[in-house]
């Protein structure tokens, strides 16, 4: 039997938000305009009407209230679903996610665990005026405590977020937003991928692209363009972006010994960063070339019109994928 | 706090039994006349987004009166901090339609100079610029000067922390802020039932330790009252004001927005009667102000302002992709001029 | 709302004129006990400073009266949330005190079953535990429990944005909270004046629709009547109230202040005349129901307890370092093993 | 003329504070506790009493307010300096930080330019309890439009403030409060180093740790207990994180062809990655061993009891300086 279907990634996050609350009654679901209207981008649609008011519901417009609200749910019992409506609105929750939402089961020696999900379309690529394209994920991959995920397929989000709403600790979940309405072959009912897991989307023997989130099929563009150069790229998935798996990513490095990281957010101080620094630390004699990073630039993120020149393109990555000192070998 | 909500011009343009006066009637017929273009400005806003001009507009079609009120109330030294649905008013204000705009357009986040109009740019994050509006009125008193500041906010920003403590640090320090919450009912799709258990926004001044007034929002006449009242005990050192303003958004949140979702065409009807141009209009027509040349005038410059606004707009004003490195440091860091240089090469590949 | 002063026995331990009914007089001396009883955990905590046993200690001397009524009103199944002054407060809900005191000796955050008890940690970031409070207290209903929470905190902590939005989700979701606000007269060194410029803190309850009551918070007859009352309310389903309880704080902030920068040893002087203990020893001496046997009790019992408390945090816990990772995800990640085993051989090597 | 004292670093930035009052009419400092008490560290000891209540003044109890306030201030004309008490409670006004400190001059076009300061007592080793130890540079390192500045020594507290305090742009001031209260001479009449500038605070031929803040002393103290291990391992104390020396620092490692990062903060998306990330970047053909880090451990920081088993000390940077693959070369 398989549950494939058709689904952007509004439906797909939809039905797994579904099929959720089916399967768990103390799973809920809040934030603001999520409920009659079904979120702004329509992920939360119908989940008021089929689960009632006391399932899915709007709450004021205050976002620190929202993920604070949660953590007191969830701890007495309850596995909050929280959507921020967009990257940079969840902002004013920042002290309640570091200094609570990530710290609660640490402070409490593992007594109170907080199970709850903070929802976050992310990233840019939809023409977004200021505030509506951040690339956050930076700001909680840096905050211990945190699980942060970063789906770049339909399946994947289906999949991860069922496993996140599941998971003991709390989650931050990243949807790259101009995902959602894009449709693909998603089987609901396909065995899950592990929390912490990459994937290796397309093998390579020449170089490794590794990338999250929306930048993923940028990646796969990128290694589709270098293959009719006759240079053979390999993408790797994150997924996860904390717990890291270093294994998937270290592998597929030594075997290529040439690496670029693509992420949207800036580069300074970020996850792409990270990347660098622990695919280097643990490959450095697999090495051929320094491993390389593709992000945005470090400017806040520009208004639509010049959107194109800041986001990382297959243009960019194969340019540097051509700076990788292929002479030396 | 007193309750009961002022209003001078009733819907049908009578006024008001035991109303306080109203504004001089030369000061109505040039708020009419600026609500005339405000409402002209929002159907052609509309239009550019239908034509893919805009990327977005957010209506205040049906607030026109606070919009051309918040505006009208202050003196050229004032400050104005408007929102992201307060476009009419920066226009009202007196800064060109095009340049407000730009952001709208996608050209740049502020087309305009926010220190030439003393507007600030158009906030977006909600309620964190009442907070700005309480440091600019603050930072006059403390340098000797005697502006005032209006900020702007919608009744779903009441709920943020921001709100809070701008009300709070405004009252303690007494500064010369005039707070208007533009009560449209709505916060997107939440209704303000889901907002507030409050008998009233304005009721929320008692907490701050400031007046709180409850105006009729689509009657001009009483917004330029109670807001004058507001601006002048400001400007005199009396402190802050917390006014709501009880209006409706005609039009749904933004064109992406889908408001039979959440809300019924029956109470947009009810809405559609106590709309201020007619109101005022009935008003000023029935005191033999408003003659039919003046109605004509009106109306030519509100045509005017849609073609300069419509022309301007389609026109663009052309964006350099190298601008994203310009401003965000005095001094472009090493890094950002590298990343500039990088950008500038890519460009000149693709150009060649 | 009502904006009078809720009291029930004077400084002199008289009643009130016109005041509500006190509480049963075993009530009353039960709380007179506990009061005791939170004096002398002030006291012993205060000298395990001075003695280099805990690192800091934020003391509610004076503020006895509010510690314990905000216990004893609760039943079994309600939740307490304080905040890193409300030591006393924990303990009368029967937390044992060496495990309170874990935070303040350094060797965890916090050292008791917030579960076990419905104690949640006693917060630090201010006015965020309130939000904690709702979201405990409106999942309790979702789930068909009639369980209250009562949430402590601060004068200062009123000015942050998350007081505000708890105060606000709560009176929407009619959530079964109740906000104890102990306004002590200063946030560290800051004065009520430069926090708020409204006539009292329970004023702030207006603008969330809730019902606010302000009592005098130096007289446990009092705050038993007040905050029972309000726990009762939101038990039925009447939803949230703000109390206000006018209080002071007797000692520094912490150990760490020096009290003497910002008030004076008169204002001090004043507020030791309205001790909530001598104030309710003469009411309850007066009404021959507090014996000389009975004082000799209390005084033994509050002798047993800072006694338990000092051998327990001078014995200490005894940490361990590896703990550090035990406790940060369910399952540590493989980048926390790693780190772990990197520190466990730097302790081995160290060891050898 | 030498204006040399010794002063302690909290004395060092009160009279940064005070010359900076005293030159300019525009200076204003507020925060929580700053008046009449002097700030909880008494950085802010006696301005009120010497400038008046308008030039230093307690605001209400609410850090968005605080730095929301200063960005109204800045635009009108004034140059703000606010204290966030400690490290997490600057963490409320993350989002005036982020969405406005960082970006107004860019959103206006550099009409608006914020010349304000945000000090924060940063970091750890003051045994202090839950919320007052967080090395929270990452998350501001990361924003595009702040500048962030982490002085290592007294003068350089006086040195940078003063400069911050000029610069037409927003800088956020991380002071390393477990040194605000030990002295060193300082000599304010000193040229004052650029800002954006790394310093070689020790020359080393075998290795170079790269520091900054609260860990520079103890990568020097590294270093010393390297030399009477035979080995020459230079310091560089960055100061400045964003802008960042890359010449200054790639010089030194090109040079020694190895480095260790020292940081306090979770190094996991951190100011350390970048730091691995762009020396390797830039100096990768220099490189005998993969750039290291040693920082603090990706938990939230511990009680007082264990902290000292969480800052990075001279023992494990030297495990680590030990490990830099010597026999290779
Ligand atoms: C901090 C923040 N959270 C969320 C949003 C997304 N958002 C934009 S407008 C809006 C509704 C605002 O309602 P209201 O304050 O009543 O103003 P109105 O749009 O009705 O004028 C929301 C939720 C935002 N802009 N900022
Ligand atoms: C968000 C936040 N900002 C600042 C602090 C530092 N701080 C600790 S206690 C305190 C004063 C609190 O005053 P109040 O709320 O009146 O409580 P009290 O200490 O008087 O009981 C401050 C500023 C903090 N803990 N949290
Ligand atoms: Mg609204
Ligand atoms: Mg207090």
């Amino acid at each position: 039997m398989t549950g494939a279907r058709k689904l952007t990634m509004a439906q797909a996050i939809n039905t797994a938000l579904r099929d959720a609350l089916t399967a768990d009654r103390s799973v809920v679901v809040f934030g603001e305009d999520v409920g009659p209207l079904g979120g702004v981008f329509r992920v939360t649609d119908g989940l008021t009407r089929d689960f009632g008011e006391q399932r899915c519901f709007d709450t004021p417009l205050a976002e620190s209230g929202i993920v604070g609200l949660a953590v007191g749910m969830a701890m007495n019992g309850l596995r909050p679903v929280v959507e921020m409506q967009f990257d940079a609105f969840a902002y004013p929750a920042f002290e309640q996610v570091v200094s609570h939402v990530a710290k609660f089961a640490n402070r409490t020696r593992g007594r109170v665990r907080l199970p709850l999900v903070i929802r976050i379309p992310y990233a840019g690529g939809i023409g977004g005026v200021e505030h509506h394209s951040d690339s956050s994920e930076a700001y909680y991959a840096h905050t211990p405590g945190l699980t942060v995920l970063a789906p770049a397929t339909n399946a994947d989000a289906y999949a991860l977020l069922r496993a996140a709403i599941e998971l003991p600790d709390p989650v931050v979940f990243l949807e790259p937003k101009k995902h959602y309405f894009l449709a693909e072959e998603v089987d609901v009912l396909a065995p899950a991928p592990p929390i912490g897991r990459a994937v290796v989307r397309r093998a390579g023997r020449d170089a490794t692209l590794i990338a999250y989130g929306p930048s993923v099929p940028v990646a796969l563009a990128a290694a589709e363009r270098a293959a009719t150069d006759g240079r053979d790229v390999g993408v790797v998935d994150l997924r996860s972006i904390v717990p890291f798996d270093d294994d998937t990513v270290c592998a597929e490095v030594r075997r290529t010994g040439r690496a670029v990281v693509v992420a949207e957010a800036p580069g300074f101080a970020s996850v792409a960063s990270e990347v660098v620094a622990r695919v280097t630390e643990r490959c450095f004699h697999h090495l051929e070339a320094p491993v390389r990073r593709v992000t945005g630039f470090d400017v806040p993120y520009p208004p639509p019109e010049l959107e194109g020149y800041y986001l990382p393109g297959t243009d960019r990555i194969l340019d540097v994928v051509d700076d990788l000192q292929w002479d030396a070998t | 706090m007193d309750t009961a909500t002022v209003r001078i011009v009733e819907p049908d343009g009578e006024v008001a039994a035991g109303a306080p006066a109203p504004p001089p009637v030369a000061e109505l017929l040039a708020g009419y006349r600026a609500m005339v273009l405000a409402r002209r400005l929002n159907e052609q806003a509309g239009a550019l987004v239908r034509q893919g001009r805009l990327a977005v507009y957010p209506s205040s079609r049906g607030q026109e009166a606070c919009q051309v009120a918040a505006a009208a109330v202050l003196a050229e030294r004032d400050w104005l901090f408007p929102t992201y649905r307060d476009t009419a008013a920066v226009v009202a204000r007196g800064v060109d339609p095009v340049e407000v705009l730009t952001l709208l357009r996608g050209d740049w986040h502020c087309g305009y100079d926010p220190l030439a109009h003393r507007v600030a740019p158009q906030a977006t994050p909600l309620a964190t610029q009442l907070l700005h509006a309480v440091g600019v009125g603050h930072a006059a008193r403390l340098k000797g000067d005697d502006d005032v500041v209006m900020a702007l906010c919608g009744d779903g920003a009441t709920s943020e922390g921001d709100f809070h403590e701008a009300c709070n640090f405004a009252a303690v320090l007494g500064a010369p802020v005039v707070f208007l919450v533009q009560n449209n009912k709505y916060a997107i799709s939440v209704p303000l039932a889901r907002q507030t258990a409050a008998p009233s926004l304005a009721a929320k001044a008692v907490g701050y330790g400031m007046p709180g007034v409850l105006v009729d929002g689509n009657d001009l006449a009483a917004l330029t009252v109670v807001l004058g009242e507001a601006v002048r005990r400001a400007r005199d050192g009396g402190g802050p004001t917390l006014v709501e303003a009880d209006t409706y958004r005609m039009d749904a949140h933004t064109n992406a927005d889908d408001a039979g979702r959440y809300r019924g065409e029956d109470e947009v009807a009810g809405w559609a009667l106590r709309d201020p141009l007619l109101r005022l209009r009935a008003h000023l027509v029935a005191r033999g102000a408003l003659t039919e040349q003046l109605q004509a005038e009106y109306a030519a410059a509100a045509e005017a302002l849609a073609a300069r606004t419509r022309d301007g707009v389609t026109r663009g004003g052309g964006v350099d992709p190298e601008e994203m490195f310009a401003h965000v440091y005095a001094t472009p860091t090493a890094q950002l001029a590298e990343q500039r240089a990088l950008l500038r090469t890519e460009l000149e590949l693709e150009g060649s």
